[in-house]
């Protein structure tokens, strides 16, 4: 297969060397993947993953893929998959599971059972120097948005429009960069996003010079955090609950927390790793 | 049989075609095959496939991009034979104009081209009328205004598919006889009407069939625009994809509707087909020689 | 009605026509003769500027064909003068060239409807009395891949003369045609001669240059090499190239 | 000048085209400010383009997209060829067949089709040869083992290409006068070599432009092997842009390295419209009916 | 060599032939004259099976052409059978129907090389003293689109010869062609029915077919007419219909 291959020995060393087995959870992997599990990723999503300058995949999921690895005693080879494949790269046994900053939707449990590891609220990406002046999600009334293409961020928009007098107009795009071009277009005024995501963004894009995240002060509650989780087909629920195991375990053994904080997303922990958190 | 006829006539037996009939079964069994494995597969859930198939905004979006597809093939083939002409003029100057373009727009990513018009926004934040270099500014507006994600997207269809089709309406202005062009011009044709009246017209033949194809081909190139925020078919069904996960249900949605789409539009291709055909009556006994088996009774 | 005066051509290094001068009058039908490759068809296309001439000085009717003449110096002339040229001159060509998207009838008409302004009811009145009278009343409405060499040879003479030109040029336009026809050919061409009509017709039927010519020219390699009437030039040629070729004939 | 010309040459003042030059000079004008906003443009980061114009990674993925190009159009063009013969046969079982193909390839995305050998495990998760409906199994294999990535890619594009390209392929056939395959009849020539050596040839002329136009799009399309992850140039490119967010400057490469790719295609093509246009020597007269301006002292 | 009895071929409605019945011997030259639309090109093409007949029944050499006769049926003919059988009937097309992608000489070898299998060289040196006695030594390499109608016919003619036919089928071989060159062109058919070549022969040029023909039929509107030897059905024709067809001529 082409594609991204799997982490060095090396990455493995740093991130995951240390990590001992974890017999409970190791003992509830269906035989099948004792040999290694798949990851299907599209990667980048920073920095969630993301390429190092050798293009080898890295990123916050990277990471917390291999550190499963680890405790279940397989190896996770972690590949990159065009998001439009993804669903299908699954069902046709090429990977197993999808770790891509997936958010964990009741729809979206219809096809994936989700092993819940992170927990972001939104932000709101502006043009740097903020030239409308948007300080909340109210301030976005009468205003074009634009963001990804069928993201849990539309529900967002969906809760703030019924208190607005002059509605917010929505632009969808494929990816987050036609979105960001949109921005500097002038199409639309704003950028929904994940908090993570709406950092990289700042941080990233023009090298600091096109955007500033603005956090919202009336943040609705509700929307403030959705859970972003590991897809796995329904079919293998078996897995979903020793991957769900080993993600506890990580939580428990403050590897997880060491993790988040390495690509500054503690802000963003989960208490416990939920299977289906959302509801 | 033969001992049946009433007269002279030649009433032969036709030609045995064993394998004709072999290989029609053979085709229709694997076709059936892989229909009902296709259908009985249990990673495609009908449901799913049914629910969306006939749902208001796919075929909302189906018609937007037949409608988007239709405005930047007429706008394209308009410029496309005036780009062809260009090139097969002798004027240096429109020569090499019409090269150029064609290279460029057949040789930059339709992508890029949507991109650029689409975020044009980026690049030139307004759009000023006035004299370059100098302050004097007469009109100005906000680009974003102007070219909206429609107007970009079927701006940038448009002039892509131009230089597309101008190389197909070159090859077939090139494959009419230039006596025709000769006896039109003894007649006192200027150029203008015999390329419209005369060549054009027997052109058609060779044009229409590689235009079928460019006419698919932008059904399904509207789908970029959807990076500029259109959403028609393709953009559509990816979303509700995204959502519920259901790629290849949706994938299958899209297709059923584009096959809808290409085989409408496979009979105005026919009907067109036999017009410009007609007199050519010889083109209808062209495939004769290529019999490979023969008619009976004839 | 055409001066032509010491007219050359050449298709890269090969000279056809090596200065050939010929005045013919208004209302004179010429006979061109000569062996294949003497550069009659060329000769005929130079006359209506299909070919554009490298040397001498070509006119039809008083104009320069396809320049414009101003005191010492020729210009070339504009597309459009040149097709209004054109119009006034009918061409049948050797191998027809009909139109074959169009109807035996609409070959006719296209030209005097689109280029003279001509109102259809009237071209079709007309062209009708014209293929009928090349004797194809039942044959308008053929695609001419559905016609016969004859039918298609007189289907470009009826729409040659649709456009009422001043000057005819025939190349061979007897050479798919029976015996009879020709007999019909050359009635059409008689009644068209005493309207006045100039034609140049270039023929290889020796008894039909005789019946229809008022004067026969005789070219060989691009040059004219006999010039008279009929009588002159076919019975009694003075040449040794004219006798020869006349002589050949069965 | 006239006073000049040492014998009778026809030495004509060539017409005069002003608005030539005006438009020459206007289009030049016009063309330089456009590349030099563009260039100018604050919004476009030079670095950034020259950093990875020249990136070897960008330059494999060019070269792999190359690849995946030509042998794609080659598959796909023998295939095309024999479908074309198909659907002018008089054989109608061939001839339904090759438009069933020629409308089902056609009409369904072409995404679609990637999709489907990229993931025909979805639907056969393993690969068996035995009799259907039976036990019997010979040999079997998990199907994502035997259609890699890359051999799905080239099967996707070459199946595809064929039905558009059987389309070309025909109009082509249709183009050549019938009296040439009657003449090759008349001479005890064979269906198969009277294509292959008389029609064949001829079409060329007519086949080669609108194939030009099929293999660019052929060099585009390959980017949507990036779904069944081949990393083709727009693959590489836009993850390099999706991580640095520079998606401007990235497709700005991309389209530089396209066009590369189609500026050096257009020089076989153009040796192959001389090499066919070999005896139509007309076909270079042709231009003349639609000459604008002519040429000077002829 | 041809047995063609009660040929009937239609288009559609129009019955062009009517029942043809005529017998040619080995090593006859036989005309066949008639006004244009009779029915000539149409019966030249239905006996090399371009055509398929409506009825009756055509042998060519024994042959029945493009059927095989078993007991009491007749079935259809492979295709592959048919090329064999038509790569022993020589035939020259009244629109010539040259190869235009190929030279003069590339036009003659072709057919020689690619279906008989004769090696190049060979075939050059048999292409070369073919187009030599037509007269074109000088145009081999020529395309047909740089040759005038008279050279074109030509080539089309040696290109027939080059297969050795037993049998070649002219329609209006001479059409195109100056009275010398008819001439020349006869002096081959004088040669090639001396090496007991079958030939038939559309013409208009009754000359031509006086001075070539052992045989000369005369058809009209699909019907055979009139038959006999030149001088019976030329200088002395029965039929009114004959008589005044030969009597048209100039
Ligand atoms: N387009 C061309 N390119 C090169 N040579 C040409 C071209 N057209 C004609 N010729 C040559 O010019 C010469 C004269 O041709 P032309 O057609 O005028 O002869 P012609 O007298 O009409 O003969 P014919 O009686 O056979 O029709 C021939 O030798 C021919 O090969
Ligand atoms: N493909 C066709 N479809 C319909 N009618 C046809 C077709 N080919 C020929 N005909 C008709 O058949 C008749 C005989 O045609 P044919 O070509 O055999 O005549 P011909 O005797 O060779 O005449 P000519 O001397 O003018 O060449 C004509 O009336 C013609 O219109
Ligand atoms: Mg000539
Ligand atoms: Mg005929």
């Amino acid at each position: 297969l082409t594609g991204c291959a799997s982490g060095t020995p090396a990455a493995e060393e740093t991130t995951a060397g240390t990590i001992a087995v974890d017999e409970a959870a190791a003992a509830l992997l269906p035989a099948e993947f004792k040999d290694g599990i798949s990851v299907a990723s599209d990667i980048p999503y920073a920095p969630m993953e993301l390429f190092d300058e050798n293009d080898n995949p890295t990123g916050f999921d990277y990471d917390l893929s291999q550190a499963i690895g680890a405790k279940l005693g397989v190896k996770l080879t972690f590949n990159d998959q065009d998001w439009d494949g993804i669903i299908p790269s699954l069902q046709s046994g090429t990977h197993d599971i999808i770790m891509s900053g997936m958010n964990d939707t009741k729809e979206r449990q219809e096809v994936l059972d989700f092993v819940d590891y992170f927990s972001a609220g939104f932000a709101v990406v502006v043009p740097a120097g903020n030239p409308e002046m948007i300080k909340s999600f109210a301030d976005l009334c009468g205003k074009t948005v634009a963001i990804q293409t069928a993201t849990a961020q539309i529900d967002l928009v969906n809760a703030v429009n019924p208190s607005c007098s002059k509605k917010i107009a929505v632009l969808e795009f494929p990816t987050d960069g036609d979105a960001q071009n949109a921005i500097r277009a002038g199409k639309a005024s704003a950028g929904v996003n994940d908090g993570q995501v709406a950092a990289y963004t700042a941080q990233t894009a023009g090298e600091g010079k096109y955007f500033e995240v603005v956090v919202p002060t009336d943040a609705p509650e509700g929307y403030t955090s959705v859970l972003t989780g590991i897809g796995v087909l329904k079919k293998n629920a078996d897995l979903t609950k020793a991957i769900q195991a080993a993600v506890q375990s990580l939580i428990d053994d403050g590897t997880y927390a060491s993790l988040l904080d390495k690509w500054n997303l503690s802000a963003f922990a989960v208490a416990e790793a939920t299977i289906n958190g959302t509801k | 049989m033969a001992n049946k006829q009433s007269n002279d006539d030649v009433v032969a037996v036709p030609l045995r075609h064993p394998w004709r009939w072999v290989s029609a079964v053979i085709l229709v069994a694997i076709l059936g095959l892989f229909v009902y494995s296709l259908w009985a597969s249990p990673n495609i859930n009908h449901e799913i496939v049914s629910k969306y198939l006939f749902n208001e905004k796919v075929i909302a979006a189906a018609g937007l991009t037949v409608s988007l597809t239709v405005i930047s093939m007429l706008i394209g083939t308009i410029l496309a034979i005036i780009l062809a002409i260009m090139r097969l003029s002798s004027n240096p100057v429109l020569k090499l104009v019409s090269i150029g373009y064609i290279g460029f727009f057949r040789g930059t990513p339709l992508l890029l081209q949507v991109v650029f018009w689409g975020y044009l926004g980026i690049i030139y934040p307004t759009i000023d009328i006035g004299i370059p270099f100098t302050d004097m500014i007469w009109w100005s507006e906000k680009t974003s205004l102007v070219f909206t994600s429609l107007v970009a997207g079927i701006i940038a269809l448009s002039l892509n598919e131009a230089a597309y089709s101008a190389e197909i309406v070159r090859a077939g202005i090139l494959s009419v006889d230039s006596g025709q062009a000769e006896a039109a011009k003894s007649l006192g044709m200027g150029s203008g009407y015999t390329l419209r009246r005369i060549v054009l017209p027997q052109a058609m033949r060779v044009i229409i069939p590689p235009m079928g194809n460019e006419f698919i081909s932008m059904l399904k190139n509207t789908s970029l625009l959807q990076v500029v925020a259109v959403m028609e078919l393709y953009a559509r069904t990816s979303q509700i994809s995204s959502q519920n996960l259901a790629q290849v249900e949706l994938l299958v949605v899209a297709g059923f509707w584009y096959l809808v789409m290409t085989t409408v539009l496979s009979f105005p291709q026919s009907y067109l087909e036999k017009k410009y055909g007609r007199g050519f009556s010889v083109a209808t006994q062209k495939s004769r020689w290529l019999r490979i088996g023969m008619k009976g009774n004839v | 009605m055409v001066d032509a005066r010491a007219i050359r051509k050449s298709f890269g290094s090969n000279e056809v026509l090596k200065g050939i001068t010929l005045q013919v009058e208004q209302g004179q039908v010429l006979c061109l003769l000569g062996p294949s490759g003497s550069g009659k068809s060329t000769f005929l296309r130079c006359i209506n500027h299909l070919e554009t001439i490298n040397g001498g000085r070509l006119y039809v009717d008083g104009e320069l064909m396809g320049f414009r003449e101003k005191s010492d110096a020729i210009y070339e002339m504009k597309p459009g003068a040149i097709a209004k040229q054109r119009s006034e001159i009918g061409m049948v060509f050797q191998r027809f060239n009909l139109f074959p998207h169009l109807t035996a009838l609409e070959n006719v008409i296209e030209a005097p409807v689109g280029v003279k302004g001509i109102s259809k009811t009237d071209a079709v009145i007309k062209a009708k009395e014209l293929l009928a009278s090349v004797g194809l009343s039942d044959k308008i409405n053929h695609y001419p891949s559905q016609l016969s060499g004859g039918q298609q040879q007189r289907v470009a003479i009826a729409r040659a003369l649709a456009m009422e030109p001043k000057l005819m040029l025939f190349d061979e336009p007897t050479s798919a045609l029976d015996p009879e026809l020709v007999g019909d050919v050359l009635d059409v061409m008689r009644k068209l001669a005493l309207s006045g009509m100039t034609m140049i017709v270039v023929t290889h039927e020796i008894g039909f240059a005789r019946e229809v010519a008022d004067r026969v020219v005789f070219m060989d390699d691009g040059i004219v090499v006999e010039d008279g009437t009929p009588s002159q030039v076919i019975d009694k040629p003075k040449n040794e190239r004219t006798k020869a070729f006349i002589n050949s004939v069965l």
